[in-house]
């Protein structure tokens, strides 16, 4: 039987509608996640889904009680996201944009991600945060912001970025039964992209990453829409006689050391593709634990593939220009040989 | 209310400018030329038109993701904005900002903005500087509807109020927040309801008539300038389109939609009330409508015309070295 | 308004609670046995007993930087609290969260806050738990005079009011946020006048009077109990110390001060009224305020004699692997 | 004649007078900056000075006019600042503890860091937001907080951590006087530290690093008061004849990497001291510049020394094992030999 195939948006569709099932307490709340509330000719229905309809239908099958459409007031409802986790149920809560957080920032920062600690462990917070991320869609410097660095230094909050639908439907299930708050970043451009998933409800455990290519010569570990450029890469890496191993940590806060160390003890050589900024981001993050703990399995220089530190530029050409392509993979794999 | 033949010419040609720059942006738009997201002031002209009408270049106004009405209505050279648009390197903003973040500082222009209640603390600081300055210049504040439920504003309008901030904040409620309806949203019938919570005046108006809108943004600025301190001005209006161009509109009524058009739509009822006058000719306002499509066309060439930037762009205007 | 013998009981035993509470943390925190920031809700304390005397340990509340008063009202263990102010492994949160964090889920007391204006989205969570759940249970949402000037407050209030949350938010006016007066950084003469920004009801209660808040409070909470949604209710009062222990409170005026030790004090005005009337014995309240004593100074003793957290502690009750 | 000496608070303090008295649209606004706003025995005189005393006496030279207590409405008054700045005055704004960054972030992010940008150039916003931060203070988990990782990962930001009276006068009269947003990081423990500072006005330049200590067998890069600890860490090292090198770059962004990169091609062993949390952190952000840029002058692994990836705990026992302190430097850097 021929494997069934699932857009990424819907892979996350169908892993909330499914914990929704099982979970009464799972609830959904943001901006236009149905869309259309109060509006009679709807009667009840969505006009939305979603801004990019990843939501669509949840509605209609769970009803206004527990898919929210919520005011333009994301301190609000993403504090009442994690109030209402702390008091026992278990919400889904849309950032919509990433670029975003900066009008909610405290009740992330300082109550959902705290709480538990501050309270010496009486309280536990399972609400998940999903946002879209990442520059592609020429939407600008506002609405293009990778910004997962930023979540994974602070410590209570768990970060998970997939880039496929498989990894999608399967972290997003564990992320909602986590009984910690987690941020869930949706690549915007990978919205279409279609993979197998299986119908049945699955998990896949945060903190464990996932060997996207197999590969002796040199280690590429990226992150979301960069796996797939690096796995490009290592395409075209193949033909020039050198073979990439593509890591995709897949949750960055747990992170899976072991899997990219051992890679490196493998291949002595180290880059990291990472669509952040380059200060303090994830590339940092990672070329340090290899200088750390790797240092001996490395046969040259780290090496690290970012956007530049400057805000995402609207122009296409700015923007293509902006974002690492596989040639500059390439480059710097090449150049550790 | 008296007001002068040229201002009245003045408002005709910024909004007939408005509604063909944004019917050509959803030409271009669907054409392709243009990428992202694109939301069109389309609907609501009286409202940037009869506020701006009093303001200088001197004055000060920020905007919202919904911001080309502002800029046109505030001076914004067209051609610059339909190249910002297109991401050319003529563009307003060399094309690095793009429709949500034209910005034009000569013309008192502070940005669109992509945060939806972004701007009112910024005004705040223009209001601050004019008020410190001494400058006699006025801020106005955009924000929709779906921005009132946002903190920003409120601490904004708290701040301008404690500190008699010449700043005029003006609610565009065109009903909707994206899909979400303004009596689904907003806790309160009308958004200027909430000036008393914070001790200024509110008037809620009709955004569709200019008269309506221009008698009262000339209170709330004359209020300002005399140092008096804030407004919050109310203006109901509709958006024509959809929130960006791709929205189906889904929970708009098409009566709602028809209606509008037929009856309310603001550039339809300032043109039957000018010539109902005796000041105003047809003519007079066919050679405004048509020098306003020959403008529109020839932004559109400068558009296409004009190169994409240099690469070497995307490190210029920001500190980097890395 | 009838308020039966044992609730007064009760009302006057948390007050004494909590004064003779705050005033133990002000001498050992001068000993050097609290470190860190300690605010005093000392002569507030009708405002919290008040309202708590009308929820049960399901109930919630969220609270702010100046918690104790809220905690103790709330049914929280005095000794946990003391504990927890000397950092010692046996406190309500074993010594990590400290005087601005202290909670306790059984007690339905979801935390102070060192954020002012953090705890109002948390409690619309609560809020949005029992509604969904359609359990009754009600939330109190403590915050002060300068909190009102934060954008989650009311981003807050107009949320709570669409969805017609069982929150009562409550407005402790004690005139300052820090040294500032509230009639410099608040726009308006009353904060419960902003509830009709949000459609709500709105009282301005005398905070100092327990008599009055009691019976505000009863109405808010039977109303958000009947699904009537949320009340601003706004207590003004008075706090007998500085904003935090160290304060020389240059701000304040001495004759204010006095008048209120001598005139508003809501204790005093409390045993002023019980012994006016033939219901309670001086004799009953002198056993309380002894019973209370005791109870404070053993509170004291379990955290003098508690031990501190193992530095292993440290690594707990988060997720850690690096 | 002897140096004359400030300490670190007081010297914060002249540095704004100078700049004050120098230029009249340097302007300073922030809750209690003053203090006693519009009360009237205090004749508009201040009755705080700022929540730590930093800015007593300013009211009483400029006035309440360009001494602006404010509400507490951190995204108004920040973004106020911002909106000033792009207007023609040079605000210098209190966010006073950095944890409080949450509730007015949207305004740094997203207008303050990205307007120049996004306007093409046709913005400047001189702006400084001087901000308490780090542990020590047995102030509890919300107001102890590190965070000038967050602020470094972000373009447009520029960011300063002094560790001495001396660097904090002319770091904070640099930032006044640059045309970019500039976040200058105040350590809560350092105020009443003593040092020599130059009465006249002086400026030290952005990014430009200083070597608090000179040495020939190992680097250690510390940050604010770590320099300190790092300090210390030395001295104890030297006794086992192992020469330490200490640097404080002083600003994270701009970063000097000529100095840290040419002391680590010298010793060949790197030490990185950071109160941060551990993951996306200054440490890993220094980590990976040396792993790529100065790969081959490391003759063993990159330390770091940084807080554990935990919120800070209220309790001092705790506290003090949470903040790095000298043996734990000592040890990782006699690990390198
Ligand atoms: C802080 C923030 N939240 C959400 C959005 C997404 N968003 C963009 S426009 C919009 C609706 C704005 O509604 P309104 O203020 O009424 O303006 P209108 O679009 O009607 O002109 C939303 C939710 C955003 N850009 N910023
Ligand atoms: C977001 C934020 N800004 C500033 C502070 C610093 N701060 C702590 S308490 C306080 C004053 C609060 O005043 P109010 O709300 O009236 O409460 P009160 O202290 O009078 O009880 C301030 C400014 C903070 N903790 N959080
Ligand atoms: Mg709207
Ligand atoms: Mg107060």
């Amino acid at each position: 039987m021929a494997e069934r195939v699932l857009s990424f948006s819907q892979a996350l569709n169908e892993a909330m509608r499914q914990e929704m099932r099982r979970d009464p307490t799972v609830i959904l709340m943001g901006e236009d996640v149905a869309g259309g509330a109060n509006v009679e000719h709807l009667h009840g229905d969505e006009a939305w889904g979603g801004v990019l309809g990843v939501t669509k239908g949840l509605v209609k099958e769970f009803g206004r009680d527990r898919v929210l459409d919520t005011p333009i007031s994301e301190s609000a409802f993403i504090g009442a996201a994690v109030g209402a986790a702390v008091t026992g149920l278990r919400p889904i809560v849309e950032m919509m944009f990433v670029g975003f957080l900066g009008v909610c920032f405290d009740q992330i920062l300082n109550q959902g991600a705290k709480l538990r600690y501050m309270f010496g462990g009486k309280a536990k917070v399972p609400v998940v945060i999903r946002t879209i991320y990442g520059a592609g869609f020429r939407a600008a410097a506002q609405h293009s912001q990778v910004l997962y660095s930023l979540f994974t230094h602070i410590p209570g909050l768990k970060t998970v970025v997939p880039s496929t639908p498989y990894d999608a439907k399967g972290l997003l299930i564990s992320s909602i039964r986590d009984d910690d708050p987690v941020v869930f970043f949706e690549d915007i451009t990978l919205g279409g992209t279609k993979g197998p998933v299986p119908e049945e409800p699955y998990i896949l455990p945060l903190g464990r990453a996932d060997v996207k290519r197999a590969g002796s010569d040199v280690t590429i570990v990226a992150i979301g829409k960069m796996v797939h450029r690096a796995l490009h890469a290592a395409e075209a890496l193949q033909a020039q006689g050198k073979s990439a191993e593509v890591i995709d940590p897949r949750t960055l806060s747990p992170f899976d050391e072991e899997t990219v160390l051992a890679s490196v003890k493998k291949t002595g050589r180290l880059v990291i593709v990472d669509e952040s900024h380059p200060r303090c981001s994830m590339a940092t993050d990672i070329a340090a634990l290899v200088a750390d703990k790797g240092f001996d399995f490395l046969n040259g220089p780290i090496k690290m593939v970012t956007a530049p530190h400057t805000p995402v530029p609207f122009s296409p050409t700015l923007e293509d220009h902006y974002l690492p392509n596989p040639q500059r993979i390439i480059d710097a794999a090449l150049s550790l040989f | 209310m008296h007001i002068p033949k040229d201002t009245l010419l003045w408002m005709y040609e910024r909004m007939q400018s408005i509604r063909t720059f944004e019917n050509r942006v959803k030409v271009e738009f669907g054409r392709g030329k243009i990428p992202g997201f694109v939301h069109l002031y389309a609907g609501e002209e009286a409202v940037a038109v009869g506020i701006c009408a009093h303001l200088s270049d001197a004055d000060y106004i920020t905007s919202t993701h919904r911001g080309h009405g502002h800029c046109i209505a505030k001076g914004v050279d067209v051609r610059g904005m339909m190249a910002e648009l297109f991401g050319k390197a003529t563009g307003t903003c060399k094309g690095k900002g793009g429709s949500m973040h034209i910005a034009d500082m000569e013309k008192g222009m502070l940005g669109a903005n992509g945060i939806v209640g972004g701007g009112p603390p910024l005004a705040c600081g223009a209001g601050l500087t004019a008020k410190l300055k001494q400058t006699g210049q006025v801020t106005v504040c955009f924000f929709g509807d779906g921005a009132a439920e946002q903190g920003t504003l409120h601490e904004s309008l708290n701040l301008a109020a404690i500190w008699k901030l010449p700043v005029i904040f003006v609610a565009e409620n065109n009903g909707y927040a994206e899909s979400t309806p303004v009596h689904y949203h907003c806790s309160v019938e009308n958004i200027a309801d909430r000036a008393a919570a914070y001790n200024m005046p509110g008037v809620t108006v009709d955004g569709n008539d200019i008269f309506a809108v221009y008698e009262a943004a000339g209170a709330a600025v004359a209020r300002a300038r005399a140092g008096q301190g804030p407004t919050l001005l109310e203006c109901k209006t509709y958006r024509l389109y959809g929130h960006y161009e791709g929205d189906q509109q889904t929970y708009k009524v098409a009566a709602e939609q028809q209606k509008f058009q037929h009856e309310r739509d603001p550039i339809l009822l300032f043109r039957r009330t000018l010539l109902a006058g005796t000041l105003v000719s047809e003519a007079e306002l066919k050679a405004i409508d048509e020098r306003v499509v020959a403008e529109i066309d020839a932004a559109v060439r400068f558009a296409e015309d004009s190169p994409f930037p240099d690469v070497q762009e995307t490190y210029t205007d920001v500190y980097v070295n890395y």
